[in-house]
């Protein structure tokens, strides 16, 4: 369209290749702490993915998908460390 | 045109390292405290540069104003809602007494308050 | 062990950090959700996405208080009869199709508004609207049962 | 961009073989969570964002808490 | 889109194998779930099109009216299918958790001899 | 009291309807008038969270440049540690020295004290741990990737030092 | 050997999982009929603009009716089951 599919498509595959990078400490971790942190950096990856999706599209209705997982993504993670601090 | 199109490759490209370095740093890392640290630097510029370049690319070259605002605000979420949860999981982490790498042998936080 | 209680209650009191985060995030995730209820007709989402995103504020209510908090804020009953007053809402709007001589969901009232406008579509933004109340009423209230279970004790 | 519904994918398959062979149940749920964000942009890249938005909401906010409080009020899931 | 199929057929194999193998309560539970999941991305991916785009008419999608839509009736079956999964859940844990407090044990081994 | 409250609604108002404006902009008639009924109702349940002690603090006009003038040093700030902590994972090396240090700040309100400990966690190299307090100063427990200095003071400047006085500006 | 017998049946079920999906992915399914329908009218008979809400609202609402009810049963469910929490509340909120 404008020349700029190449550069969108690109990244968003180079962040879904950081996702599966990150699935190695999911996979490996220690401690449950360790997959919490992986997840983490997994939901704020997959924003920028949706962001990018939007983008490239060109559909505006795209992007509130990523508003309610930017805003909503940490809660289940305070909920796990409420329950690791009860734990110990 | 081809001004905007090199700082918007210039953005990516900026998200994209601090990405990678971010990555590698939750996979090297010793000890869950440091990888939590490369982390953040995942969460901040490897997705405000991309949310930067997304907004230029809808402001400028799609016309479009819904995408360029929520691609802001969606950096601003990002902003005010990272750092609560990884407080949250490092005071947990420290509480449950998960190991920590203590190579300066600086621990004010396990002197006050012993197990 | 006098001492070690009471530093515990010290640092009960000191958890700032979650409680300012949630007590600055608690408007704008209502108001999400209620941009996600009423634009469910315009935009991606809907009575039950919204109503799930606005039912959020029990967990983060819960996040920066506690229990005391969700028993102070929030009144249990009430929201019991009000998705119950949900439920019959969308009822009504569904009869509507067959009061006005068609079959059951028709929408009877369409042609109220051009389409692209927030009240258009007839009986789908009420539908939409008794739906998120429905549900925002229900998983908050099945939201604050599941919580007090935590005070319970076991005998 | 079938090369990212690929990636997505095989992070998903993977996301569900940690989930069903890793023995803490702790770390059960975590791992089911990232498996809901990954379907969630799966559905996303499937042009369905109604469906991605309700995923999403469900995964971030009801499925965790009431996986937690179940595992808290049975003691950890030890037998 | 072959990867797909695949895909959810193996989520949902997995989930299998987790209900009908684990013992423990929690991991059938979440069995359940896994088999939601992977029924909802199969749905999905059977109304998915090639060069088509999201089912929303709004002033973008007249500038892309050449391109057609992705099939919407999938999308609503699997938007009702979400509700009641996340209500299969919460009822599935609360049973589970009434469980606990009865038998003290979420063995499922445990239960069905306790039972008689 | 009753007057303070009705400040406190108004300023959870304006917050509320500048965001339902962000999530639509648009601006017909229709679209306004349901962003007023919804901040209405939202406040009406919000505003008691929301506001901690004065209602107003934020509508002096030098706060709110204090507030403008607060990005762009955050922004620098945020650039160099993101260097820092990528030129350390990326070295064969790994050249971390890490360790938690006790930091006394001069903060004393809720919201000051959180934006504080926000933005040192947002700095890659640092996040802060907890808050105590003892006698009558808060002290922030913060985990260091590269502890340069035990000593309070020094630490405090070389984690804090500029963005301190950033915040500052802003609240008490 | 029950754990066998469950491992060979998950085998079996794999492969004609992976043989029906070779078969279903050479036949894309066609776009005519009841979705054809529904899109060419969601506009002229319902006004909204987005498909997916007309189909669950109007053209499909007995699914929306059923999926309500479903919701209202599990609130109810998990209150019943709950019991002892919701009256331990009650007593709270009455002091």
């Amino acid at each position: 369209m404008t020349g700029f599919n190449v550069e969108l498509t690109i990244t968003a595959a180079f962040y879904g290749l950081l996702c599966i990078a990150l699935l190695y400490r999911v996979i490996k971790g220690p401690h449950a702490v360790d997959r919490v942190i992986a997840g983490d950096s997994i939901d704020s990856m997959t924003v920028v993915i949706m962001a990018l999706f939007g983008a490239l599209s060109n559909r505006a209705v795209y992007f509130d998908m990523a508003l309610i997982v930017s805003l909503l993504g940490f809660i289940s993670t305070v909920v796990i460390s409420r329950y690791l601090e009860g734990r110990s | 045109m081809i001004l905007l199109r090199i700082i918007i490759d210039a953005l990516f490209l900026i998200g994209g390292f601090f990405a990678l370095a971010g990555v590698v740093g939750v996979i090297r890392m010793p000890d869950s405290y440091c990888r939590m640290q490369a982390s953040t630097n995942t969460a901040t510029l490897g997705a405000l540069g991309i949310l930067a370049g997304t907004s230029l690319y809808g402001f400028f070259v799609l016309n479009s104003l819904a995408i360029g605002v929520k691609s802001i605000v969606i950096g601003l979420f990002i902003l005010f809602s990272n750092p609560v949860a990884s407080h949250a999981i490092a005071r947990a982490a420290k509480r449950c007494g998960v190991y920590m790498l203590n190579k300066s042998g600086c621990d004010q936080y396990g002197r006050d308050n012993p197990q | 062990m006098k001492q070690n209680k009471k530093e515990k209650k010290e640092k009960k009191a000191k958890n700032i950090i979650i409680k300012c985060g949630c007590d600055f995030l608690l408007p704008i995730t209502l108001v999400l959700g209620m941009y996600i209820i009423l634009h469910g007709h315009l935009s991606p989402g809907g009575g039950f996405q919204g109503g799930v995103v606005v039912s959020a504020a029990v967990v983060l209510v819960f996040l920066a208080y506690g229990n005391d908090g969700i028993r102070k804020t929030f009144a249990p009953d009430k929201m019991k009869v009000t998705e119950n007053i949900g439920s019959l809402m969308y009822t009504f709007f569904g009869l509507l199709g067959i009061l006005m001589g068609a079959n059951f969901c028709r929408n009877a009232i369409f042609n109220i508004g051009n389409p692209g406008d927030l009240y258009s579509s007839g009986t789908i933004f009420w539908m939409n609207f008794s739906v998120g109340l429905k549900v925002m009423m229900g998983i908050g209230f099945m939201l604050i049962v599941m919580l007090r279970v935590l005070d319970v004790k076991n005998e | 961009m079938s090369i990212v519904n690929t990636l997505v994918i095989i992070g998903m398959v993977v996301c569900a073989i940690v989930t069903a062979t890793v023995d803490d149940v702790l770390s059960c749920i975590i791992s089911m969570g990232a498996l809901g964000s990954f379907v969630a942009l799966e559905f996303l890249l499937l042009h369905a964002p109604d469906v991605a938005i309700a995923e999403g909401s469900v995964g971030a906010v009801l499925t965790p808490v009431i996986f937690i409080i179940a595992l808290k009020k049975v003691k950890g899931g030890k037998e | 889109m072959i990867v797909n199929y695949i895909g959810s057929f193996i989520v949902i194999i997995l989930g299998f194998y987790m209900v009908l193998v684990k013992k423990n309560l929690l991991k059938i539970v979440v069995g359940l779930s896994l088999i939601d999941s992977g029924t909802n991305l199969l749905l999905i991916s059977f109304g998915y099109r090639p060069a088509s785009t999201a089912p929303i008419f709004d002033n973008a999608a007249q500038e892309l009216s050449h391109q057609p839509f992705v099939d919407p009736v999938p999308q609503a079956l699997t938007l009702t299918s979400i509700v009641i999964g996340a209500c299969v859940t919460a009822l599935a844990l609360s049973l589970v958790i009434k469980v606990y407090e009865h038998y003290g044990s979420i063995n499922a081994d445990n239960v069905r001899r306790l039972n008689g | 009291m009753s007057g303070q409250r009705t400040l406190g609604f108004v300023s959870t108002f304006i917050l509320c309807f500048i965001t339902w404006i962000a999530f639509t902009l648009a601006f017909t008639v229709q679209e306004i008038l349901g962003g007023l009924i919804v901040s209405f109702l939202v406040s009406l349940i919000s505003s008691r969270f929301l506001i901690h002690e004065d209602p107003l603090y934020l509508f002096n006009p030098s706060r709110l440049l204090g507030a403008l003038a607060y990005i762009p040093l955050f922004i620098r700030e945020l650039v160099k540690a993101n260097i820092d902590v990528a030129k350390r994972s990326l070295n064969p090396k790994l050249p971390i020295n890490p360790g938690i240090v006790k930091v006394p700040t001069e903060l004393k309100s809720e919201y000051g004290l959180a934006m504080l400990c926000n933005s040192i966690t947002l700095t890659p190299g640092t996040i802060s741990m907890d808050i105590v307090e003892e006698g009558g100063k808060n002290q922030i427990y913060i985990h260091w990737i590269d502890v340069q200095s035990k000593n309070p003071k020094e630490a405090g400047d070389m984690i804090k030092g500029s963005l301190e006085s950033g915040v500052r500006r802003i609240w008490k | 050997m029950k754990r066998f017998f469950t491992i060979f049946f998950l085998a079996i079920i794999t492969v004609i999982a992976f043989y029906v999906s070779g078969i279903i992915s050479v036949s894309p399914s066609p776009y005519n009929g009841v979705a054809k329908y529904m899109v060419d009218y969601t506009i002229q008979k319902t006004h909204a603009l987005n498909s997916v809400t007309a189909i669950v609202f109007d053209f499909r609402g007995y699914d929306t009716l059923g999926e309500s009810f479903v919701l209202c049963t599990a609130v109810t469910g998990v209150a019943v089951i709950l019991r002892k929490a919701v009256k331990g509340g009650r007593k709270d909120e009455t002091k």
